[in-house]
């Protein structure tokens, strides 16, 4: 056995332990911090899979953002979980367990079986990459190949953050999102949540921008943006907007509605919906994909500070 | 000419679901149920004018409905349109100050359009229509008193009907799959039956779902509960026509010239069995609609018992005879349903008019000489002209009268309500109808093609047809006093033993509602879903 | 691989409408959020009837031509993704305009422009929840893809879920929550069939799998998480925990749309998965074993249907038993002597049961609606003087259920009749005793709910609310037209 | 054996301890927590293809990395629609499991 497989053995025990952990612990709070490393494990492991899109991505959003969501939601949850004594009986632990045990069995069966060489349209997502102007085969896929994909992704998004706003309890529709400001009195982050943004903001738009020809995009960058956003939100720097604000609504659709509108356009000038001309490919793509930045970052960030719940000040 | 007779075929169920459609109006349908007599006019007119007319077609692929009119429809439709017509007439005047007069006259006219039109069916689609739309009309009418008892009668009724109804359904699916063209019409699906390898299970299916219909034992209880817990114009109609539907269903799908001995004898033996036991059941009942509940299923046991005669010998006429024995009994006790009601409503100073034309209808159910009844009798003369037949069929008739005559005893003694004299909106319905059920026999018997009605005037006819009648009488006379002495058996008889079957099935639903409580738990639903995944997989791999 | 030009070139003409019919939902989803609660409603009433407009395009295109594909972007599968309409979605997409024009105009009186002092909340959430569910449905119906049908599946959970809760109830939401969880670990498992079988193939493209996909470990792994998956979000039996609650919970217009429509989206998709993907990898004891769960759901469904107290759980229970018609198709439509699924009575007598069952369903849960709004409350036990009171919302809810039982001339029968023929021809007697003795007990708890309305009032009644006709006559025209589709066939 | 297999019986295993969890755990939070485990073993699965697909001078076939970019998106609105409605739940006195009355929605109650 090689180093190389040692260290990705390494890897996957380590995986595979912090995932065991964040089942297994006995408090939420633990395992959601279990919850979050198990994330950046994970990311080497796409680092391994020569996927840095996708590592990028589980950093941002696997681990970083749905990490702060859990931990908010621990934290409050902290008082009642405690109560809860009830668990399903023995059997029907070791029957669940037996189930469990024998998908993975037979997952990990079924991969063992899979074809040598693989099926891949690596070649021929190459081969079509030019015309989209773009450099990197990933950003190609979603932004080109199957664009259609990512449309219908932005709109599950913001019909999602639609929900979340709908569980608000009818008098704080007016309000504002109840952010969590577990670290307010924090200096440290007091002071991060001055120095950071202006960084963070340089690096969501390079991340975009260079999203086209090399690894990131449009949604890594939106999702720094959003990180910062929350971090001055949660230092107490700024207030969380009103759900009700025109401004709001109308930057959560832009990004969806001008890929939409591009996407229609396409019917028109290039021949198929979600086509473009050849010639303006690049153009077009990064075109959708600023408004696209914006509201995924404001989506992102409002999915994670939840539904309007208090009522406005006097 | 054709023109004319096509529409009158299409119009016979088309007409009473115009009338209902029209009720949606509220000004006509406080009108309505003073129009009810009009519904079955187009009937009227198509049996007259329609019989053997070509079949008309509507729609086309993938469904094309038929509707034509043989000889025993043409005749049963007749005599039933008559009945809705009078018995329509009747609920004008009965429902005066009801306040569901309006749902009453909907139901009235959903049952009349299922019913007549189920006559003019040609198609299995369209005819099981008709009976889903008779059926559901008939229900609403059975529960329109809304007494507890009313309830029962129409939960039981239409429970039955809907499983006869489902019954029937696969038969006649089972059919359809087997037809060779894209059309389902009922001539080609009795080709294609006789020549079924599932012959058998066809015919099982189609005798089951129709004799249920038509109330042989063990699947008569409904009969009894229903028609005497509907108001009196509908237990005119429902026991009079709707039973019928049964009839024109086995006269349809039977073989016709074409023996079977086994079968034959069995619906033979089915059918005295429900004609005898109805007898005896009728006699200890002391409602008189329940009686002639009874002796309605008892008369669909002798129609029956016909049948089956001819379908064991292979008598090609004998389905004719058998829906001219049936036609008669439409007459008769829609005309005697009426009399209860007439008699219920006041009989002071016309006790004549109720119990004179009565005492002449039920002997002529026993077949009394000169009577619609007689001519009946002599039409299935065929059909028991044998050995233990004979024998049994003069029992019948015998057990008929004495019946019947029973019938006229509670008649005698149903309490009137007030002391003015029934409104002549009722009496004259009833007398018009008795005068039919006497004339229209030997009217129809020779269009019928049955022969010459003269032959029933030979000495030695009437005699056969007069002593099961001075037998029966002779009987009542000796039973007079022991009569009411019998035992009260509940309407519907064996329907009683359900009850402790409903207790078993509450106690079965509460387990189901425990059960339900725990395949709803997260675990136990989360494993199942994971064990379904494992199944289906499970299930795919090659053997 | 095959040129993609050439593909491209390939998509059907008249293909434009089937991105129409997904894109306008979506338009007037985002005008419905980016202009507000005040104009939520008008946008989404005028967009129904838009819509309505375009599946009738689509449906009279797919008449002509009997099929239309459309590579979005011009990128023909396996790289690219495409859309596909034949018969079945043509009609799926006429049924879904329909319903979903229904409940938006019954919802107008509780979900309409918020008056003076109310949130406008419910309003937003409504709206937008109904035109996202719907343009996920016209994608389930659509797509060719596997994972474009993931993402539709994601999409339609997410806009059903908080058409449950939307009154905050603790226990609404808690239903809430039981059906979203649920319909994530079902469409999670998909989503591991769908890599399953990009695994062994390289493609997800349905149209394709079909020319590739041999009997192996991925296929068979793949077919039964995706199966497994997909039949929780039907809320087939045993998985039916969250419909129950979830859909008696929900006010009466979502109701009609989560019963009559959401759980036909995924419904659709095994179709699609079976008779289009892997037609030929099926086995006939995996056919039964799914007509087994259809069983077990009407026999069960009605059972207990016939065992609950109040009208919408009734109702909801009822799903429960309609939905098992849907999944007899697979044994009835499986040739075992070729071993493949093929098209016929059976998948005709589905799509029926499925188109017939979503106007009467809708019509049950919208007229229950007006019936509790009547009285106050829907206990069966105290129903009485409905008649007198509501009568064309009575009569709107017993149409529907003649719809139900399977009477002529009801799409419902048309349905029943092609299962049973299916049943018949097949020699799998069977299936025909539950067909039979599910409309049984169809019959028998409607016409239990309907004695009970047709009574006399048992106590002196609470006042009755008011209910505007034109929100009557909605449940009525849906019901009317389930118990007149069955006609449709008699039309030349 | 090499990697991209050890990762795939990674992924096998993830999605067997993530539905483990989600199956069995009271705790509503735990079950969301889970959901994500399993959600992050199928991607990671995909990823397992992807690699296995490299060609063409490629370190993986980028149709499906950009599906599991896709697929994250999605898992992370599910899960904060999942925690939104879990905190609301709380908030309304409803207790953070399941299964407590889990039937009090399903019996006897009239709506509102």
């Amino acid at each position: 056995m090689s180093f190389e497989l040692n260290y990705e053995l390494l890897v996957g025990l380590l995986v595979l332990t912090t995932a065991a952990w964040s089942v297994a612990a006995r408090d939420s709070y633990s395992a959601t911090v279990g919850f979050v490393s198990y994330g950046l494990l994970l990311a080497i492991v796409w680092m391994q899979l020569q996927a840095v899109d996708v590592a990028l991505t589980e950093v941002a959003i696997g681990s970083g953002l749905t990490g702060l969501l859990l931990l908010g939601a621990a934290a409050r949850l902290r008082a009642t979980e405690r109560r809860i004594v009830a668990r399903p009986s023995i059997a029907l632990r070791t029957l669940a367990a037996l189930a469990c045990a024998g998908i993975s069995v037979a997952l990990a069966a079924t991969v063992l079986s899979l074809p040598q060489p693989a099926p891949s349209l690596a070649a021929e997502a190459l081969a079509a990459l030019p015309a989209t102007g773009l450099g990197n085969p990933v950003n190609g896929v979603l932004m080109a190949f199957r664009a259609f994909d990512t449309l219908l992704e932005k709109v599950v998004l913001v019909l999602s953050l639609v929900g979340v706003w709908s569980l608000a309890p009818d008098l704080g529709w007016a309000g504002r999102p109840r952010l969590l400001h577990p670290f307010a009195d924090d200096g440290v982050l007091k002071f991060l949540a001055r120095t950071l943004p202006p960084l963070g903001l340089l690096l969501g738009l390079h991340l975009m921008w260079n999203g086209a020809d090399e690894p990131g995009g449009a949604f890594q960058g939106a999702t720094v943006l959003a990180a910062m956003w929350l971090l001055v939100l949660m230092a107490g720097l700024g207030e969380a907007p009103q759900v009700r604000a025109r401004w709001l609504r109308v930057a959560a659709v832009a990004g969806p509605a001008t890929f939409l509108a591009v996407g229609l356009a396409g019917m028109g000038i290039a021949g198929a919906f979600l086509a473009y001309p050849e010639s303006h490919a690049k153009a077009l793509i990064l075109f959708v994909e600023v408004p696209m930045m914006l509201t995924i970052a404001l989506v992102l960030a409002l999915l994670v500070a939840g539904p309007p719940e208090r009522t406005e000040g006097p | 000419m054709s023109g004319a007779a096509q529409g009158w075929l299409l119009a016979t169920w088309a007409w009473p679901l115009a009338l209902l459609l029209a009720c949606t109006w509220p000004a006509v349908r406080r009108l309505m149920p003073q129009l009810l007599a009009l519904a079955p006019l187009p009937a009227l007119a198509a049996a007259l004018f329609a019989g053997g007319a070509p079949r008309v077609s509507v729609g086309g692929r993938p469904l094309e409905l038929l509707f034509g009119l043989d000889a025993p429809g043409a005749l049963l439709l007749g005599v039933a349109s008559l009945l809705w017509i009078a018995a329509g007439a009747y609920a004008g005047n009965y429902l005066r100050g009801d306040a569901h007069a309006g749902r009453f006259a909907a139901c009235w006219l959903l049952a009349a359009a299922g019913c007549l039109g189920l006559f003019v069916a040609a198609d299995l689609v369209s005819l099981y229509a008709m009976l889903a739309m008779m059926t559901i009309g008939a229900g609403g009418l059975v529960i329109h008193d809304g007494t507890p008892r009313a309830w029962r009668a129409g939960a039981t009724y239409v429970g039955l009907a809907l499983l006869a109804e489902s019954v029937l359904l696969v038969g006649l699916v089972m059919l359809a799959v087997e037809m060779p063209g894209p059309g389902l019409g009922i001539d080609e699906a009795v080709t294609t039956l006789a020549a079924s390898p599932q012959r058998p299970t066809i015919l099982a299916l189609l005798v089951f779902g129709f004799g249920l219909k038509a109330g042989l034992v063990p699947l008569h209880v409904w009969m009894p509960l229903a028609h005497s817990a509907a108001p009196v114009p509908a237990s005119a109609v429902l026991s009079g026509a709707v039973v019928k539907a049964g009839i024109i269903g086995l006269i349809r799908f039977l073989p016709s010239g074409e023996a079977l001995p086994a079968t034959g004898q069995m619906l033979a033996v089915a059918g005295f069995v429900t004609a005898f036991y109805a007898v005896v059941v009728g006699l200890t009942q002391r409602h008189p609609k329940a009686v002639l509940a009874y002796s309605s299923v008892s008369q669909m046991g002798v129609v029956v018992a016909a049948l089956g005669l001819g379908l064991a010998v292979g008598d090609g006429k004998a389905s004719m005879a058998a829906a001219f024995y049936a036609a008669h009994h439409v007459l008769v006790k829609g005309a005697l349903f009426l009399a209860v009601g007439v008699a219920a409503a006041g009989t002071k100073g016309r006790r004549g008019w109720v119990l004179a034309p009565a005492l002449v209808l039920c002997l002529g159910l026993g077949g009394l000489p000169f009577t619609g009844g007689a001519v009946a009798k002599f039409a299935v003369k065929d059909a028991f002209s044998t050995g233990i037949a004979a024998a049994l069929s003069a029992a019948s008739a015998a057990g008929t009268t004495l019946l019947m005559l029973h019938f006229l005893r509670r008649l005698a003694l149903v309490e009137v309500e007030g002391d003015r004299p029934a409104p002549a909106g009722l009496l004259l319905p009833w007398l018009a109808m008795a005068v039919a059920a006497l004339l229209v026999p030997w009217l129809l018997y020779a269009p019928a093609g049955l022969g010459s009605a003269t032959a029933a005037f030979d000495p030695l006819a009437l005699w056969q047809a007069l002593w099961p009648v001075m037998a029966g009488v002779a009987l009542a006379l000796a039973l007079r006093r022991s009569a009411d002495r019998l035992p009260s058996i509940p309407e519907g008889d064996i329907a009683a033993g359900l009850e402790p079957a409903l207790r078993v099935s509450r106690g079965l639903g509460a387990r189901l509602d425990g059960l339900d409580c725990v395949l709803r738990g997260w675990t136990v639903a989360s494993v199942a879903l994971v064990l379904v995944a494992i199944a289906i997989g499970w299930t795919l791999l090659p053997r | 691989m095959p040129p993609t030009e050439a593909l491209a070139a390939g998509a059907s003409a008249g293909g434009g409408w089937l991105v129409a019919s997904i894109a306008w939902p979506i338009i007037a989803l985002l005008l419905v959020i980016a202009g507000g609660e005040r104009l939520a409603a008008r946008v989404g009433v005028l967009a129904l009837p838009i819509g309505l407009a375009i599946a009738a395009a689509v449906a009279l295109q797919v008449g002509g031509s009997g099929e239309l594909v459309y590579n979005v972007g011009g990128w023909a599968p396996p790289l690219g993704i495409a859309l596909r309409a034949d018969g079945l979605s043509a009609a799926m997409l006429l049924v879904t305009a329909i319903v979903a024009g229904g409940s938006g105009i019954y919802a107008l009186a509780d979900f309409g422009p918020p008056r003076a002092g109310s949130s406008g909340r419910t309003s937003l959430a409504f709206w937008a929840s109904l035109l996202g569910a719907w343009a996920a449905l016209n994608l389930a119906f659509l797509g060719n893809d596997l994972f474009n049908l993931y993402v539709a599946l994601e999409m339609l959970t997410f806009a059903a879920v908080p058409l449950v809760c939307l009154d905050g109830r603790a226990e609404t939401l808690k239903a809430a929550l039981r059906y979203l969880l649920y319909a994530l670990v079902g469409s999670v498992l998909y989503l591991l069939g769908a890599v399953l079988l990009y695994g062994a193939y390289g493609t997800l493209d349905l149209g394709l799998l079909a020319t590739v996909a041999q009997p192996g470990p991925a296929t068979w792994a793949a077919a039964a998480l995706m199966t497994a998956g997909l039949l929780a979000k039907t809320a087939l039996f045993p998985l039916h925990l969250w419909l129950p609650p979830a859909h008696a919970g929900a006010p009466p217009a979502a109701s009609a749309v989560l019963s009559a429509l959401v759980v036909k989206g995924s419904f659709f998709i095994v179709l699609r998965l079976w008779f289009e993907a892997l037609p030929g990898l099926g086995s006939a004891a995996a056919m039964q074993l799914i007509g087994l769960l259809g069983a077990g759901a009407i026999l069960y469904g009605s059972a207990l249907a016939l065992r609950q107290t109040r009208l919408k759980l009734l109702v909801a229970y009822s799903t429960v038993a309609q939905i098992g018609y849907l999944f007899l198709v697979f044994p009835l439509a499986f040739d075992a002597a070729s071993g493949r699924l093929a098209a016929g009575a059976a998948l005709m007598g589905g799509l029926l049961q499925a188109v017939s069952h979503a106007l009467a369903k809708a019509a049950m849960f919208m007229s229950a609606g007006l019936i509790a709004v009547t009285l106050g409350h829907d206990r069966i036990a105290d129903l009485g003087g409905l008649a007198r009171a509501r009568p064309t919302s009575l009569l709107a809810f017993a149409l529907a259920g003649v719809s139900l039982v399977g009477l002529p001339p009801s799409g419902g029968f048309a349905a029943k009749w092609l299962l049973l023929s299916a049943a018949v021809a097949t020699g799998q007697w069977w299936w025909a005793v539950v067909i039979v003795l599910g409309g049984l007990l169809t019959g028998a708890y409607l016409v239990l709910v309907l004695m009970r309305a047709l009574d006399e009032p048992t106590a002196p009644a609470a006042p009755l609310q008011p209910v505007a006709a034109w929100r009557e006559a909605v449940p009525l025209v849906l019901a009317l037209l389930a118990v007149f589709m069955g006609l449709a066939g008699v039309l030349p | 054996m090499n990697p991209t297999t050890l990762f795939g019986l990674c992924g096998a295993a993830l999605v067997g301890i993530g539905l483990y969890g989600l199956l069995t755990d009271p705790r509503l939070l735990r079950k969301i927590i889970a959901f994500n485990l399993v959600g992050s073993g199928v991607f990671l699965l995909f990823g397992v293809v992807a690699r296995r697909g490299a060609d063409a001078g490629l370190g993986g076939d980028p149709v499906p990395q950009a599906l599991v970019i896709t697929g994250i998106v999605v898992a992370f609105s599910a899960t904060a629609l999942a925690v939104a409605l879990l905190l609301r739940l709380h908030d309304a006195g409803g207790g953070a499991t399941l299964d407590d009355g889990a039937d009090s929605a399903g019996k006897d109650r009239s709506p509102s």
